[in-house]
């Protein structure tokens, strides 16, 4: 960062027409999430339903303690956690790998990489729908195709265990091209003569890969990971149409049933609760992401 | 200082000018229907697909009688939640919705609904032609009419006509269970059949080589509605919702049987049969996959249709499966998930033509709307079901009625849907139960403890005592029609 | 071992582009060669074909006797240490210099003595557990050098080792470089565009330009006797003097023509000149003096610029024609600018050019 | 130190391993992307298949002809005009405000460094929360406001959506300009205002343009709050697909024609601003 605006940083005039210009916007964003923040916190203190008009109950830290002994609070987590933990290294290993095929340049990659990207933009409830397609049990690609490998035609979306993998599929359809760019991106960031150097130094391919680009590609690694998560932690559309959260419970996600304790329940005290938890979790991502990759990129001059 | 304030005054003026712009953007469109000049816009709710199609025939009559009608589909599991937030946020976006019976009570107990007796004088709804049950069970709320039927949904059992007369299927069957081969009239039966049935790819069938695996059943695995299908078993086993004190009585022995029961079936079953919806379902039995299957009672009409159906003329359909009792008798009860039932919202502000269009629908054109190959109604109507002529198309006069016999036969031994306040929540509850334990994810005795313990939670939050009285009263009309015994 | 040979290497980019046009050289055990050349002359990416970096378009490269075009850079046994530092930058000092070693999977315990020796000879072991973003550039510079000569190689490659450093860094690293390859008979090539290093470093010293070789020699043959006027004008600060002569013949008397003054070779007390009706006569700044202009004939000129550099005076003397002469001078040399000066040469010392050709004419 | 020998054997195996490499890369290459892309191409051809071609097996990999019925119906029978018109109107009004508002937000914070880090987290903490938490105490909100089911409900509350994403990259574009230009336009006598206007702005505009977009994309996209907040007077394009795909007789043709038109925005923001892609969806932290 440059730092000769100092010039631009005295003043109280100055805070005036920083404050001025900024005015509209923040207004607009306050006021937006105020509400909904002050209404989530008072609420999750109450037992309260919008399917009937009986009035609010106070009841303190009931509905956390009742939602922490709750089975299916501790499914969704757990489904979330699942994505996670075994969408992510899948999607970092496939996009790692894809990322060093195409870091070397040929003539078509800029347009091999932008057609690899078209599922980040996808419309998530398009592809959430296409996977149904394509995971039908009889009519679909899928199974047509793996019939060729001597596979037995599968259930994707009817068996939970596979109800699971079709949702990291999707997932790891949707998000393996953009881990890909990012880390073409930290790959082109380290200096080609450090590839040099190790070379003459005399490393294989294999020991440059785990000596130099893996250690350098760290910081890259920890964005896309830390990203991963929090758009994890945001699905809906795609499990919502793909599975609708079945069967059984055995896909609902966080955001799912959030939607299902608030939507279909109509139980807002319960829908409150869970807001507030995954809100806490959200901003301790935040406070990671802000100390990791913000300050990480204060100090690099890029 | 004066260049400053001058922007933000510039900016607060955008800003009021784009909101005013878009606000009343909004209102235009809302006033537009409330115009007394042009033709008054009813806008129709309802689950998207066929059942929405007979508002496109009666289009024509309506602009004769000034009416536009707008068409607004949703999709099948989601009626509930959608209609619930409109009837919540009060927009006054629906002039008639079409909605599944469950949910009658709490709508109409909270007051979203217009009862429409005062508006019988202007068209004759026939009510006295309605099968009662669907009429005074899913119609009626403490003596008042919300709704009048559109579909009489009701669960039959559906066979392979084929499969079950050939004579070497028959001696087959005999050999192996020392039993001849009959459409079962028991679960028990039902289990025997299903497992006989159940063929691999290449093995015979019938005289012929399938080429496709072949099972001995089908259920609706999707969530959504299983559990009625779960209902058929658990009533017929002499189960119950709740007792009278509100107790929830799906993990008694009966509801743990009857899930045991549904899961031993399916392994006789497809393997993708809990992602199967009303279509997939439908589609596996007209396509030749299983042998028999429980479903709507539509699915015989569009078994005859060349067009996607490979076992035209071959589609039985038969009394629900139940339990031998100790006279030699059989106990069956049917279950009615969704149905459909046509309601005016209380916000409704042409209230006359919208039941124009609900008089239309169930009453004018009803046998047209439920004998028609577009639609996937079901008949409710005395008339429907005696009017085998109207159903010619789909079979001979004698495959008709027995079809409609079988339909009436099982309406007449309805498990209906508890429709009190809450409802949509608590078959819910029970709908993730069922799938879950038939998934494998859960054991059936704890999936239904754990959904028995919801439901105690909903009665407490809802207010049992409440609760407790409305069930009650709805048991009190269940009883009338034999539905319940105290 | 040490034996590096070059033979017709040719270097073609994007198929159009020659940067280096079929250079043949060969050098041995123990000797440090310079590549010396103004940027863009080829000599990086000789150095380049030399290490693998580069593919080599044509010719072949022998190190050790054995044809390296097609092996790795690794298996080529050179180490290289690069002008950009080129350290890993998520290791530490001592871990950069390691890395080489670990590769090789040499013990610990011997990583540790070879490191701290390196690091001990080239001064930055104090930084051994810093990393490289938080130095120097000379303690980084020391690093990479260090990381090269720490393992044995029959060839080091120095990639413009000294072009990042200040003056003081820059003396001190130079005989410090010098001195580790002479201890330890390395045979090291040493790209530089820098002259004065070539000089001081070099056992031989190969000028390029343009992709070509001009002149391989010891910095004294390179320095005395430029083999055509390119090397004349590119090494030696300021550059030798070239000026262009004309032969005259008036009243049957045979003059030299330099600038607008007339000489005869006697006058200039050359003994000979080539049998040419123009050429270039060079002479290094400090063979060019001042005559006093009473009693001798000699190149007339005014003061252009003159500097007291301390040590020696420095002075531009523009000629008639807009030649501008270069001389050096005694210490208490003064001269008032466009003052009359007229310019005699050490007559041994001048050297003749082709100017077709730009080479030397030795044979006169 | 192993002196590694070299015979021309062992130098014939190098290059063939070499070769041998590159053939797998490409062919790694190959089928990741064939494989990455095949959804895509299957929405692509279901567009064109008629209904019995979704329920054949083997599946139907090519459709027999490439008639534009499913589009035509999907547009008159589906209600496909009115979900791409009010998808328009949303997608437009939004980004209009969100662009409108957050640009000056995020030049303020940006350039002055307004609220600090302080009020860089909560933005940041805005962008990672699930929207799907703010549904609930929307839903009272609008509720109350009697702006259910209108356009501004979602002109609104896509703001909530947006303006962090905005403005969090936005903030970056401005950071990226650097200060000299200000500097020099003030020294000249020109005021804020105007060294905004005239010298910064248009800097500024290629970043702008993108987020733009991408504002545009991601309102496009939207379907929970849609779900939620909308019924019968807007009806956005994801909530007329996902009426399609959950009612009977699922029309498989038509929902992949739309499907194909909603998803023709994003996959022109991949294909001709890549560059940016990945520096918006990393949320600036990779400059791309």
């Amino acid at each position: 960062m440059l730092n000769n605006n100092r010039a631009l940083t005295l003043g109280e005039s100055q805070k005036r027409f920083a404050l001025l210009m900024a005015a509209p916007g923040l207004v607009a964003l306050i006021l937006l999430v105020a509400g909904p923040l002050l209404y989530m916190f008072v609420n999750s203190l109450f037992v309260k339903t919008l399917a009937t008009p009986v009035p609010p109950r106070f009841a303190f830290l009931k509905n956390y303690l009742e939602l922490f002994q709750n089975v299916r609070f501790w499914n969704a987590f757990k489904n979330t956690m699942v994505i996670m933990v075994v969408g992510i290294p899948v999607q970092s290993a496939l996009g790692l790998l894809m990322a060093l095929l195409l870091f070397k340049k040929f003539p078509g990659s800029k347009v091999v990489i932008a057609l690899f990207l078209i599922p980040v933009m996808i419309t998530p409830v398009v592809s959430g729908f296409e996977w149904k397609i394509i995971l039908d049990e009889r009519f679909g690609p899928i199974n047509y195709l793996i019939s060729f490998l001597g596979a037995a035609p599968k259930a994707w979306l009817a068996k939970p265990v596979l109800a699971m993998i079709s949702i990291i599929i999707m997932d790891t359809w949707q998000w393996t091209p953009f881990v890909t760019v990012v880390l073409l991106a930290g790959l082109s960031a380290i200096p080609k003569q450090v590839y040099e150097a190790s070379s003459v130094d005399g490393s294989s391919s294999w020991e440059t890969l785990w000596r130099i680009t893996m250690p350098l590609l760290k910081p890259m690694f920890a964005l896309v990971v830390l990203l991963r998560i929090i758009f994890i932690f945001k699905i809906f559309d795609p499990v919502q149409v793909l599975t609708g959260g079945g069967p059984g419970i055995a896909t609902e996600t966080l955001s799912v049933l959030t939607y299902i304790y608030g939507f279909k329940n109509f139980n807002v005290g319960m829908t409150s609760t869970l807001a507030v938890i995954q809100l806490i979790i959200m901003v301790i991502i935040a406070k990671l992401f802000m100390a990791i990759v913000m300050k990480r990129n204060a100090g690099s001059t890029e | 200082m004066k260049g400053k304030s001058k922007i933000f005054l510039l900016a607060v003026v955008l800003v009021l000018i784009f909101t005013q712009a878009v606000f009343s953007g909004g209102q235009k469109d809302e006033e537009g229907g409330a115009e007394k000049d042009g033709p008054i816009r009813i806008a129709v709710y309802g689950d998207q697909g066929h059942n929405l199609t007979p508002l496109e025939w009666i289009k024509e009559d309506a602009e004769k009688m000034g009416i536009e009608i707008e068409v607004i589909g949703v999709p099948f599991t989601a009626v509930y939640e959608k209609l619930k937030t409109e009837f919540i946020g009060g927009t006054g976006a629906y002039d008639l919705v079409i909605f599944y019976p469950a949910y009658l009570g709490e709508f109409a107990e909270f007051g979203y609904l217009k009862p429409l007796d005062q508006y019988f004088e202007l068209y004759d709804p026939k009510l006295d032609d309605i099968v009662p049950a669907y009429r005074d069970l899913y119609c009626n709320y403490a003596g008042s009419t919300y709704a009048l039927p559109y579909d009489g949904d009701v669960l039959n059992f559906y066979f392979r006509k084929d499969i079950f007369s050939s004579a070497e299927e028959k001696t087959a069957f005999k050999s192996k269970y020392g039993k001849s081969l009959e459409v079962p009239e028991t679960w028990k039966d039902l289990m025997n059949v299903a497992e006989f049935f159940t063929r691999k790819k290449g093995d015979m069938l019938a005289g012929e080589i399938l080429t496709q695996d072949f099972y001995g059943f089908a259920f609706l695995g999707a969530r959504g509605f299983a559990y009625a299908w779960w209902s058929n078993i658990f009533a017929s086993l002499g189960g119950s919702y709740f007792d009278r004190n509100l107790k929830p009585q799906i993990n008694s022995a009966a509801g743990i049987e009857a899930l045991e029961i549904l899961d031993k079936l399916k392994a006789f079953s497809p393997p993708d049969v809990m992602n199967m919806g009303y279509e997939e379902l439908k589609n596996a039995f007209l396509q030749g996959r299983v042998g028999t299957m429980v479903q709507w009672s539509d699915v015989w009409k569009k078994s005859n249709d060349p067009a996607i159906s490979n076992i035209v003329g071959n589609c039985g359909i038969a009394r629900m499966p139940g339990v031998r009792q100790a006279d030699g008798s059989v106990y069956f009860r049917a279950a009615a998930p969704v149905g459909r039932i046509i309601s005016i919202p209380e916000t409704c502000t042409h209230p006359e033509e919208a039941y124009w269009i609900a008089w239309k629908l169930t009453t004018d054109i009803s046998t047209e709307c439920v004998s028609s190959s577009a639609t996937g109604l079901d008949p409710y109507r005395y008339s429907h079901v005696e009017n085998a002529e109207a159903f010619k198309a789909f079979g001979t006069l004698e495959e008709s009625k027995e079809y409609l016999e079988i339909v009436m036969e099982n309406l007449n031994h309805l498990f209906p849907d508890v429709n009190i306040p809450g409802s949509g929540e608590y078959l819910d509850t029970l709908d993730i139960a069922i799938t879950s334990a038939l998934s494998g994810s859960t054991k059936a005795k704890a999936a239904l403890d754990t959904a028995a313990k919801e439901w105690d939670k909903i009665s407490e939050t809802l207010g049992r005592d409440k609760q407790k009285k409305i069930y009650n009263n709805m048991l009190d009309v269940w009883a009338e029609y034999g539905f319940w015994k105290d | 071992m040490g034996h590096v040979e070059l033979r017709n290497v040719w270097k073609i980019y994007d198929k159009s582009f020659e940067a280096v046009k079929g250079i043949s050289v060969s050098f041995s055990d123990g000797e440090f060669v310079s590549l010396l050349g103004p940027s863009g002359c080829g000599k990086t990416s000789t150095l380049r074909m030399v290490a693998g970096l580069e593919e080599i378009s044509r010719g072949e490269i022998f190190i050790d006797s054995i044809k390296v075009n097609d092996l790795e850079p690794g298996d080529r046994n050179v180490a290289m240490a690069f002008e950009a530092y080129a350290l890993y930058p998520h290791l530490t000092v001592y871990e950069n210099i390691a890395y080489p070693l670990r590769i090789r999977k040499i013990a610990d315990s011997e990583i540790k003595t070879r490191v701290n020796e390196m690091c001990e000879s080239l001064g930055i072991t104090k930084y051994v557990n810093e990393f490289p973003s938080s130095l120097s550039g000379g303690v980084q510079q020391s690093t990479g050098l260090a990381r090269a000569l720490v393992r044995p190689a029959s060839l080091y490659l120095l990639d413009e080792v000294l072009s990042h450093l200040d003056a003081a860094e820059r003396t001190m690293l130079r005989a410090e470089i010098r001195r580790v390859q002479k201890l330890m008979n390395l045979t090291a090539l040493f790209v530089t565009h820098d002259q004065l290093e070539a000089m001081a470093m070099s056992d031989r010293i190969i000028v390029m330009n343009d992709g070509i070789i001009h002149q391989i020699g010891t910095p004294e043959e390179i320095y005395d006797s430029p083999e055509d006027l390119f090397v004349a004008g590119f090494v030696g600060e300021p550059p030798m003097n070239t000026l262009r002569v004309k032969r005259i013949t008036e009243d049957g008397k045979e003059y030299l023509q330099i600038g607008s003054s007339k000489l005869t070779s006697a006058e200039l007390g050359l003994k000979a000149f080539p049998q040419k009706s123009e050429f270039i006569i060079a002479m290094r700044p400090k063979y060019v003096g001042l005559l006093d202009s009473s009693k001798q004939k000699g190149v007339e000129g005014s003061v252009h610029t003159f500097e007291n550099l301390g040590d020696y005076t420095q002075a531009a003397i523009e000629l008639e024609s807009g030649d501008i002469v270069f001389m050096i001078g005694d210490v208490d040399l003064r001269l008032q600018l466009d003052e009359k000066v007229i310019l005699g040469f050490v007559p041994e010392k001048v050297l003749f050019y082709d100017i077709e050709t730009t080479k030397q004419i030795k044979d006169i | 130190m192993s002196n590694i020998i070299l015979t021309n054997e062992s130098l014939l195996k190098r290059a063939r391993i070499r070769r041998l490499f590159s053939i797998l890369r490409f062919l790694l290459i190959g089928i990741f992307l064939v494989s990455f892309m095949f959804p895509v191409f299957w929405i692509a051809i279901g567009a064109f298949k008629v209904s019995g071609e979704f329920y054949s097996y083997p599946p139907v990999f090519w459709p027999s002809s490439f008639g534009f019925d499913n589009f035509t119906r999907a547009f008159t029978v589906f209600g496909g005009v009115r979900g791409l018109v009010d998808s328009l109107v949303v997608a437009s009004a939004n980004t209009l405000l969100v662009i409108g508002f957050g640009m000056l937000l995020a030049y303020s914070m940006g350039r002055f460094k307004l609220g600090g880090d302080d009020l860089s987290f909560f933005v940041l903490s805005l962008l990672f929360a699930p929207p799907v938490i703010a549904t609930m105490p929307l839903f009272m909100i609008f509720k109350t406001l009697k702006i259910l089911d209108t356009y501004p409900v979602l002109f609104v509350s896509y703001i909530l959506i947006n303006m962090p994403f905005a403005v969090w990259i936005m903030k970056g574009f401005f950071e990226d300009i650097p200060h000299q230009i200000e500097n020099a336009a003030l020294l000249d006598g020109y005021s804020r205002l105007h060294a905004f206007r005239k010298y910064i702005l248009p800097l500024a505009v290629p970043g702008i343009a993108v987020t733009a977009l991408f504002v545009f994309i991601f309102s496009w996209n939207e379907y929970l709050f849609a779900l939620i907040f909308t019924r019968s007077n807007v009806q956005t394009l994801t909530l007329t697909l996902s009426g399609m795909i959950g009612g009977h007789e699922i029309h498989w043709g038509e929902l992949s024609a739309l499907s194909l038109v909603a998803i023709t925005p994003g996959i022109i923001l991949t294909l001709f601003f890549q560059k940016y892609l990945v520096r918006g969806l990393t949320f600036g932290a990779v400059k791309g």
